[in-house]
């Protein structure tokens, strides 16, 4: 039964990668659609079922073996799976959301010249996240984690006529790559350490173990190489910058991979790992700060581009800085709930743009946007939705969730006050740009150039965005803090926490007081709303005029425009230095200095030849003095010695 | 320094160093004159410095093998001559020329 | 009996060929031949013992008693893969050069069916003598094919090719005269029996750089370093390769690169254990250094051969990296990762050559788009690109995986400098398709008019692919059958022995028997 | 003692006999019978042909079979029959049989005086054979000249004019000079051994034996004529720096000739003086033994040097046997370190000579038949493309020059291997090393007909001699470089 | 035990002549200087009391010999050689004629033949030394005397055949 459902669950979407990936030359968009679609949403019925089966039985944990992939000497690494609540509860985001985001594709592609192929990619990639979050060890977590980066990549460089889009994708894997170097390295020095890469006997290991305090032990430096391989997937400092480059993907792409699910397995996996991570609290520092830095970074950056989807891509780097603080701080269940709300409103948002730049005819300037709420407004509607959600206003999820890691990150023993104000301020400036980006898309007086005429979506691209405004109302209340259920009638259950306390590491936090823990809240509710209120005042009733204020702060205005000038550094300082280098190496070791080796050798064996040549000259008297010479030389031999 | 008594006595090796001398001068012929007909003079000095050497040791040694050697050699060094002289007499009568500049075509 | 078939039949079949009436029917005839010896070679794989480390399928013979040379051959777990992936080649190669090859037919496939026979036979061959008149035996029939069909810079690139190799494998032959001498000295008789010569055990000073066994190992490591080749002496392979007809490359690349670092794992680590040992710093380094310069190197390239040509320099360091872990891993990766880039690299010439010969340019600058042109080729292209920058669920990963972690618990440090390859060796790749595949379309490829891939075209990568992903999903299929010889070779290195398989020496015996 | 000369020593001389009177026959065939008239070409090649290969029956007759056993002396020690003198003698009957079909109408080769011309022949065989069954110095030395004289004769009876004599006077003057020196040496060596013996044959080989290490130790003249009668014989066997006639006399010779000097008179020469350093001197003289190594070394780098800087393919193919010496030379001192009777390093040797020779007839028969008139002189780039105008006579000189190169399958690389490890046995590790490098540098010239054959088409046509004996010898010997590997222990 | 006189003259007397063969300009007097070289050696032979050696010396070479070469001479009545060598050539030569006459010399001189210096007469009561020597030639070197015979009948043919060559059907010249 549970095996069947597992293969249910593997084998569905590739078989719609199959189907669709053989007759991929075919264009019609709907047979293709419901392909890909009907493949999801098979898996994510058996992922329900499954997660059923997975409540009822005791310890909460399934298991199922598939075969032996690798196994040599003390190395083993089967192809076998574990489904858990964590790995439950991601597998039905990844299959739910991706149903979802299957059926927006159907309308969204229905022009596009090659859709059997897209949903073909899309299909690849629900299998390899299946794998990443089933997998119940790191190598087959390893497989899907590549497997997802080469979908990403092939997403993105979709439209590859495109040299920049294709440029993207390249970018985007190599990036990738080299977190996964870090990754492997991380697996290598654990499986030293260990002898398994198995997550549970992991774990269980972990636990004989002492905690670390140095920077140069096996578990410090193991976690910090993974979390290296997190970065690369997770968007995190330095290893970003390839996230918002992959906006040039199709926006369901960018919904489903690049917001719900796939840059979310970094978190995943320092989750899985959270055991074996508490051992190295330093590692967790590095987490926490490196976490903070880009939620922070992302929402500067964010405050000031004009591209729908470059704001939402930076708006997703930020958020993912919160989990990863979450995680560095300790909080993994209040990070592990970010990550399925953030799912959610994040998915809604992309989608929501989605369906505005579709209407708009391909347009992504929000400059030349404005007043849409009236034109499409279950689009206004939802997104509005996704935007309370974002900014982290009760009762929407994203409050929940958001406020649960700052809160740890003010109370937890391994953080400090600075990382929650850094917290805090990110999320003033996530509440400021999110409202900008509502206030020139869907407010205000419209700038829609007279040529294109939006229009509301169809029902195959609304319906998605509907169901996923309802989650992303209220799945918060799938995690009610104490605090406020203690208030609340009935006292709703924290139902997340009880779910996962077994399978995360615990760690302790100062003891403090409910008032404190409601004064937080008030400060980032706060903090939110009044940053939101000024830019609605800023954007839409031009109290201030914005331009002068860049004018003022032109600098910071700059930086913030340019991302910082990451990528030009990276160009400057790394890529161009390695190319060019490469040049040289080529240059001046294998053609200048080996082949020259070889030729000088061969060189002196031929002047040897010429030379012999003029010493040969026909004078056969010369030759009896050759002789003479050679007899005296050999009698002075036998002399010598 | 040779002493006075080393030089009255007639010993076997005043002899030899005589048949080298004589063996050295050959060669030298063989090496620094232009004409095949002197160069073939040289080779038989040669010939004669062995003979020289063979003889005296054969008669120092008291033993008549050397004699029987040297006759030999005679006989071969005046094959030899013949020989030669016929491939002498061979190329001038083509080309009224014996000088071993003129066989310097064959080189490299 | 079997194994001389893989060797002689090959041979028969070439003389065959050179005497066949008509071009018309060579290629077909070729074909039908190479079908054979595949079928062989899969008998060969069905009746394989893979429980043991022995020896098998034995055949013993004296030769020139004189000289202590033996006709001794067998298989184990080490070579059997090699030899089974040379016979699988084989009718993709011919399959494949229908098109590229179009003068002098006859003697192309006669040189085809040489090379193959000393190819196989230095796989097979288990006296070192008898190796190494294979070993340089396959060097003409290559340099010909070289010489013959190749490009503009032919002869330089022969020429360079083999003196090359030749070079190297002198100093094989010293140490190989030295190793008998040495064993007479021991036993009293003259003989380059491999399985005698591993019991001997050759003085060796600890700390002391060039005791006799270090000596003796430096000359079998130049000969096959330069085979493999590894980075300081590999500058002949981008020539070669570059100037080499499809089929050349192919075979080049897919088997006789391999024949270097099987040598490495058959003679040069068995043989020498505590030299090998104390030298593995030295061999590593250097494969870390192959494996990041060829990356490097292949980054830059114009060309694409020259590319992939490079490409290989990594991947063979990769090889080198493993088998020097003296770990299972390690030697594992390595043997796997001899199979994945005889694989992926041989279906890369073979698609690079399917190009050429419709647009006759191999400048990466020449293409771009083609993707839009010919999807089919590119999707292939594509596959075999994943397949040789290792990503899970192909036969690279698999491979690298083993050796980068066999490397690693050996030495963390080469371990982890190899792992750079990893990405450098994505980022060539990727840049490579990115030029030629996607992008606008270049418009100096529209004036030839393209045709997606043929039937021929696929009968030659179809095969491969479903390899590529069958190693990469049941790597236990095949090392199943290598993994008591690997275990065996890697437990007891210092005193390495290999005996026959009993069902052989039950019958060697009776054979003397009936001799006397 | 009561020296007599006994009915056996007449039987074992009798191959030489026989060699004697065939070689009178054509001479008087044409003086007696056919009144001054030259007979037919093929008759007098056939008969002298016939009458070698008789004398190698009855050799083998005795040897093989009646005297198999044991080390037999004739005219009172002054020739000696044993295992060495078999094999040498066989070999060079061998060679000498290959060789002579190749003077059948070749250009340069004098119908009007053939008959002269193969009595010269079969005279310098016979004085090979005195050199290799002599026991004594001054019968080597004789037969030594009886060969050479013939051989200069030879070379100038030659249709083409100016080279052949130009190569005459200098193999004659140097080669003259060369026997003054031999002859220098032996006396040196006699008066030495005379001063301690008592009046028996001083300059026989086996009572030189006996004294030998006794007289190095007393009397540095001994060395010295050792060392001059190695010079003497190094200039027929052209070793460094003695070489320098090779190329320039191989050039001007006619082919066949060319042929016969680099394999049978070359190799009886080189077993000659194996046979003389079987005096088991180097062991006790470390200076020669030095001395001939560093020699070694020298004449092969010579040889391959001065063969890449050639266009004649003649003259390509003198250096490379310039370079063989070198190898030869390696193995001589192998043998000579051994020292001692007959061993397996004579085996070696032999055997390496053997597949020298085969080879060397291979590549300068094939020569022979691509000279069209006397005086051309194959250049290298006129053999573009020979494989698409004749695959087998490509095939045949491929195979040689791959023996030759010592690239296995061939025979070459057998022999080189079994030469080099004998070497090797006798601790000359640095000089087989060195062998080994200057045998790739070798590679190079040997293959550049090879790529000139089958990597370019020919622009004009290629004259080829359709002479049925000559191909049938090239072809075999061709076949014979390419199987010998397997037949070895056959050969064996 | 030869008187100290009657070597030195004759040395010298040889040693003189041989630099004129040497040195002197035209072949005719190199020939007769050679010729006189011979007598001079052939004296010393009669001093070391091998007389039918000297007495062979005499007739073979400064009789057959010489005649051959001066007719030969006189048959291309070559004019005074003019060609020399550059100096420092000749120098060169000289000098390495000169150390290998020096090593030669060296080696005598430390084999110490110098002690022996009484001529063992090698006649015993009843054979004479010539007799002996003819006595050794007919048995011991029977076989070698025999070959000698071939050779110069070989020469004799060969000579003949030579010399009647008529250059080829071309000329290079």
């Amino acid at each position: 039964m549970i095996t069947t459902l597992f293969y249910i669950l593997f084998l569905s979407p590739i078989l719609g990668f199959a189907i669709n990936g053989i007759n991929f030359r075919k264009s019609n968009a709907m047979l293709a659609g419901i392909i890909g679609t009907s493949a999801v949403l098979i898996s994510f019925i058996a992922g329900v079922l499954l997660f059923k089966e997975m409540l009822n039985v005791e310890n909460k944990v399934l298991t199922v073996h598939f075969f032996n992939w690798l196994s040599v000497g003390s190395f083993n690494a089967p192809a076998s799976f574990l489904m858990d609540p964590i790995s439950g509860i991601m597998t039905l985001i990844i299959t739910g959301v991706g149903s979802l985001i299957h059926i927006f594709s159907a309308g969204y592609m229905s022009h596009d010249p090659r859709p059997f192929k897209y949903f073909a990619y899309l299909n690849l990639f629900i299998f390899n996240m299946l794998l990443l979050v089933l997998g119940d060890n790191l190598l087959v977590t390893f497989v899907g984690w590549e497997g997802v980066g080469l979908c990403s990549y092939l997403l993105i460089g979709f439209w590859f006529s495109d040299e920049k889009k294709a440029a993207a994708g390249m970018k985007a894997f190599i990036t990738n790559r080299v977190g996964d170097a870090g990754l492997l390295i991380g697996i290598f020095i654990l499986f030293s350490q260990l002898g398994t890469v198995n997550y549970y006997e992991l774990n269980q290991y972990a636990t004989s173990l002492t905690m670390e305090s140095g920077w140069f032990g096996p578990i410090t430096l193991a976690m910090i190489f993974l979390f290296i391989g997190v970065a690369g997937k997770s968007a995190q400092i330095p290893l970003y910058v390839w996230l918002p480059d992959a906006m040039a993907g199709p926006t369901p792409v960018s919904a489903l991979i690049h917001a719900a699910t796939m840059v979310t397995a970094g978190v995943y996996l320092l989750i899985r790992l959270s055991p074996v991570l508490v051992l190295a609290p330093n590692a967790m520092m590095v987490v926490a700060i490196v976490g903070a830095m880009t939620a922070l970074l992302g929402a500067l950056v964010g405050i000031t581009q004009w591209d729908i989807k470059k704001i939402l891509a930076y708006s997703t780097v930020s958020q993912l800085g919160y989990m990863i603080l979450g995680v560095g701080v300790g909080a993994f269940i209040p990070a592990f709930f970010h990550l399925m709300t953030h799912a959610f409103f994040k998915a809604l948002m992309f989608l929501g743009s989605g369906s505005v730049i579709h209407s708009m005819h391909e347009e992504q300037d929000i400059r030349k946007m404005g007043g849409l709420a009236k034109l499409m407004p279950i689009t206004h509607l939802t997104f509005f939705i996704g935007w309370l959600a974002i900014i982290g206003l009760p009762p929407f999820s994203g409050f929940f969730s958001k406020d649960e890691i700052l809160f740890y990150t003010y109370a937890s023993k391994s953080s400090s006050i600075l990382l929650w104000i850094v917290g805090v301020i990110g999320a003033g400036c996530t509440a400021y740009y999110m409202t900008r980006l509502m206030c020139l898309t869907f407010w205000g007086e419209s700038r829609v150039s007279k040529e294109v005429h939006p229009h509301e979506s169809p029902i195959s691209m609304t319906f998605p965005l509907m169901v996923l405004a309802l989650l992303a109302a209220f799945a918060g209340l799938l995690g009610i803090p104490h605090v406020i259920s203690e208030v609340l009638p009935g006292h709703p259950p924290n139902i997340l926490e009880n779910l996962l306390k077994p399978y995360v590491a615990k760690i302790s936090k100062h003891e403090v007081t409910a008032s404190v823990e409601w004064m937080l809240m008030l400060i980032s509710v706060l903090v939110a709303i009044s940053m939101a209120v000024l830019s609605y005042m800023i954007y839409v009733k031009k109290t201030f005029n914005i331009e002068a204020i860049t004018k003022k702060i032109s600098f910071a205005h700059k930086l913030s425009y340019n991302k910082f000038f990451v990528d030009e550094f990276y160009f400057a300082r790394i890529i161009n230095p390695i190319v060019l280098g490469s040049k040289a190496l080529w240059l001046h070791i294998d053609v200048m200095f080996i082949d020259k080796i070889t030729y000088f050798i061969t060189d002196v064996i031929r002047t040897g030849g010429t030379h012999n040549k003029s010493l040969q000259n026909g004078n056969f008297q010369n030759y009896a003095f050759y002789m003479a010479v050679g007899i005296a030389s050999f009698l002075i031999m036998v002399f010598a010695f | 320094m040779p002493s006075l008594e080393s030089i009255s006595q007639i010993g076997l090796n005043h002899f030899l160093y005589l048949s080298s001398v004589l063996f050295v001068i050959g060669l030298l012929t063989v090496l620094m004159r232009k004409n095949l007909i002197v160069i073939l003079m040289g080779i038989e000095l040669m010939l004669n410095a062995v003979n020289l050497s063979f003889i005296a040791f054969s008669s120092y040694a008291g033993d008549v093998h050397g004699q029987v050697i040297v006759f030999f050699v005679m006989t071969v060094a005046a094959a030899e001559a013949g020989v030669g002289l016929a491939i002498a007499v061979a190329i001038f009568k083509k080309f009224k020329e014996v000088e071993i500049s003129f066989f310097q075509k064959l080189k490299g | 009996m079997l194994l001389s078939a893989l060797i002689f039949l090959p041979l028969v079949f070439a003389i065959v060929i050179a005497f066949c009436p008509k071009d018309k029917i060579v290629q077909p005839l070729a074909l039908i031949f190479s079908g054979l010896l595949f079928a062989l070679s899969m008998v060969l794989l069905f009746n394989f013992d893979p429980s043991t480390a022995a020896i098998q399928f034995a055949e013993k013979a004296n030769w020139i008693p004189q000289l202590g040379i033996k006709y001794f051959i067998g298989i184990d777990g080490i070579s059997l893969w090699l030899v089974i992936l040379s016979n699988f080649l084989l009718p993709l190669v011919i399959i494949g050069s229908a098109k590229s090859v179009t003068t002098k037919i006859r003697s192309f496939y006669a040189a085809l069916f040489i090379l193959q026979a000393s190819m196989v036979g230095s796989f097979l061959a288990l006296d070192l003598i008898l190796f190494y008149i294979f070993f340089e035996s396959s060097l003409i029939p290559m340099a010909m094919m070289i010489g013959i069909w190749g490009g503009d810079k032919k002869i330089y690139a022969s020429f360079k090719f083999f003196i090359y190799t030749m070079f190297g494998s002198i100093f094989m032959l010293g140490s190989i005269i030295c190793l008998m001498l040495l064993n007479k000295t021991v036993t009293g008789s003259l003989s380059s029996d491999v399985l005698e010569l591993y019991k001997m055990d050759i003085a060796f000073i600890d700390g002391r750089l060039f005791s006799t066994q270090t000596l003796l190992f430096l000359g079998f490591a130049i000969a096959f370093a330069i085979k493999v080749p590894m980075f300081p002496v590999h500058t002949w392979l981008p020539d070669a390769h570059v100037q080499a007809p499809t089929p050349g490359s192919v075979i080049l690349a897919g088997v006789m690169l391999k024949m270097g670092t099987y040598g490495f794992m058959r003679f040069a680590i068995p043989l020498f254990p505590e030299a090998s040992q104390q030298l593995s710093w030295v061999f590593s380094f250097l494969a870390v250094i192959g494996i990041i310069y060829g990356a490097l190197v292949a980054m830059v390239q114009t060309d694409i051969k020259k590319l992939v040509a490079y490409s290989s320099v990594s991947h063979m360091g990769y090889i080198i990296l493993g088998l020097f872990a003296f770990n299972e891993l390690g030697m594992t990766g390595g043997l796997y990762q001899m199979l994945n880039h005889g694989l992926s690299t041989g279906a890369l010439f073979f698609l690079v050559g399917m190009i050429y010969d419709r647009t006759h340019t191999r400048e990466i600058s020449a293409y771009g788009g083609l993707a839009k042109i010919l999807p089919l080729y590119s999707i292939f292209f594509l596959v075999v690109t994943f397949s040789s920058i290792a990503v899970p669920l192909t036969n690279g990963f698999v491979g690298e995986f083993y050796i980068l972690m066999g490397a690693f618990l050996a030495n963390s440090v080469w371990g982890s400098l190899g792992v750079i390859g990893v990405i450098l060796g994505a980022t060539y790749m990727l840049w490579m398709v990115k030029k030629v595949f996607f992008g606008e379309e270049n418009p100096g490829l529209l004036e030839h008019k393209l045709s997606d891939l043929k039937t021929s075209e696929f009968l030659v990568l179809v095969p491969i692919v479903i390899m590529i992903f069958w190693m990469g999903l049941f790597p236990n299929h095949f090392l199943q059958y290598s993994q008591k010889s690997i275990s065996n070779l890697t437990e007891n290195v210092s005193n390495y022995e290999l005996t026959l398989h009993d069902k052989d020496r039950k019958e060697l015996i009776s054979q003397k028997n009936n001799n006397l | 003692m009561q020296p007599t000369v006994k009915f056996i020593d007449f039987l074992l001389v009798l191959p030489m006999i026989t060699l004697f009177v065939f070689s009178l026959l054509p001479i008087a065939l044409k003086v007696f019978v056919r009144g001054n008239e030259e007979a037919k070409a093929d008759v007098n090649v056939s008969l002298s042909v016939f009458g070698v290969f008789i004398s190698l029956v009855l050799m083998i007759m005795f040897h093989g079979r009646i005297f198999s056993d044991g080390v037999f002396f004739a005219f009172s020690q002054a020739l000696v029959f044993d295992q060495f003198t078999f094999l040498s003698s066989v070999l060079c009957y061998v060679l000498s049989i290959l060789a002579l079909p190749f003077i059948l109408n070749h250009p340069s080769i004098r119908k009007s005086q053939l008959s002269e011309y193969v009595f010269l022949y079969l005279n310098s065989l016979l004085g090979m054979m005195i050199m290799l069954a002599s026991n004594d110095l001054i019968m080597t030395f004789i037969g030594l000249e009886l060969m050479s004289l013939c051989l200069y004769m030879m070379i100038t009876m030659n249709h083409e004019i100016h080279h052949s004599k130009e190569s005459a006077v200098k193999y004659f003057v140097l080669g003259s000079m060369a026997s003054a020196i031999l002859l220098f040496g032996i006396s040196f060596i006699y008066g030495s051994a005379v001063m301690i013996s008592n009046g028996q044959i001083i300059t026989n080989y086996s009572t030189l034996v006996e004294v030998a290490s006794q007289l190095i130790a007393t009397d540095r003249i001994f060395l010295i004529g050792y060392a001059l009668v190695l010079i003497g014989f190094g200039f027929k066997i052209s070793m460094f720096p003695f070489h320098t006639w090779v190329p320039d006399v191989y050039q001007g010779a006619a082919t066949p000739l060319t042929l016969y000097m680099a394999t049978a008179v070359k190799i009886a020469s080189i077993l000659a003086l194996a046979r003389f350093l079987m005096l088991d001197v180097l062991n006790d003289s470390f200076a020669l033994s030095t001395t001939l190594q560093w020699i070694a070394v020298l004449t092969m780098l010579i040889g391959n040097m001065g063969a890449l800087a050639q266009s004649s393919m003649k003259r390509i193919f003198a250096y490379s046997s310039v370079a063989h010496s070198g190898y030869i030379l390696v193995g001589l001192i192998a043998l000579a370190l051994e020292g001692g009777p007959f061993t397996a390093n004579i085996e070696s040797l032999v055997l390496y000579l053997l597949g020298y020779g085969l080879f060397s007839v291979g590549t300068f028969g094939f020569l022979s038949f691509l000279e069209k008139s006397f005086d051309d002189d194959i250049q290298l780039d006129s053999l573009k493309g020979l494989f698409y105008r004749s695959p087998w006579t490509a095939l045949g000189l491929t195979f040689c020059l791959l023996g030759l190169a010592g690239i296995p399958p061939t025979l070459g690389f057998f022999t080189k291997f079994y030469i080099f490890s004998t070497a090797m046995g006798e601790g000359l590790y640095w000089l087989v090393l060195w062998a080994l490098i200057n045998s790739v540098i070798g590679v190079y010239y040997y293959l550049k007909p090879i790529v000139l054959m089958f990597f370019y088409q020919s622009e004009e046509d290629i004259y080829l001699a359709d002479n049925h004996f000559q191909k049938i010898i090239f072809l075999t010997v061709g076949f014979l470089s390419l199987v010998g590997g397997i037949l070895l222990p056959v050969i064996l | 035990m030869i008187s100290a006189a009657l070597f030195y003259g004759f040395s010298a007397f040889i040693i003189i002549f041989a630099l004129a063969v040497l040195f002197a300009p035209n072949p005719i007097v190199s020939a007769l200087s050679l010729a006189a070289t011979m007598v001079g050696v052939a004296g010393l032979f009669f001093a070391l009391g091998s007389h039918f050696i000297a007495a062979v010396q005499i007739t073979v070479y400064a009789g057959a010999v010489m005649v051959l070469f001066v007719m030969v001479l006189m048959l291309f009545d070559l004019k005074k050689e003019d060609a020399v060598s550059a100096m420092y050539v000749r120098f060169l030569k000289i000098s390495v004629a000169g150390v290998i006459l020096g090593l030669i010399s060296g080696a005598i001189t430390l084999s110490g033949f110098a002690s022996n210096t009484t001529i063992m007469s090698v006649d015993t009561a009843s054979v004479t030394p010539t007799k002996k020597l003819a006595v050794l030639l007919f048995t011991k070197y029977l076989l070698a005397f025999e070959v000698l015979g071939i050779l110069l009948l070989v020469i004799a043919i060969g000579v003949v055949s030579v010399s009647r060559i008529k250059g080829g059907t071309h000329a290079k010249s």
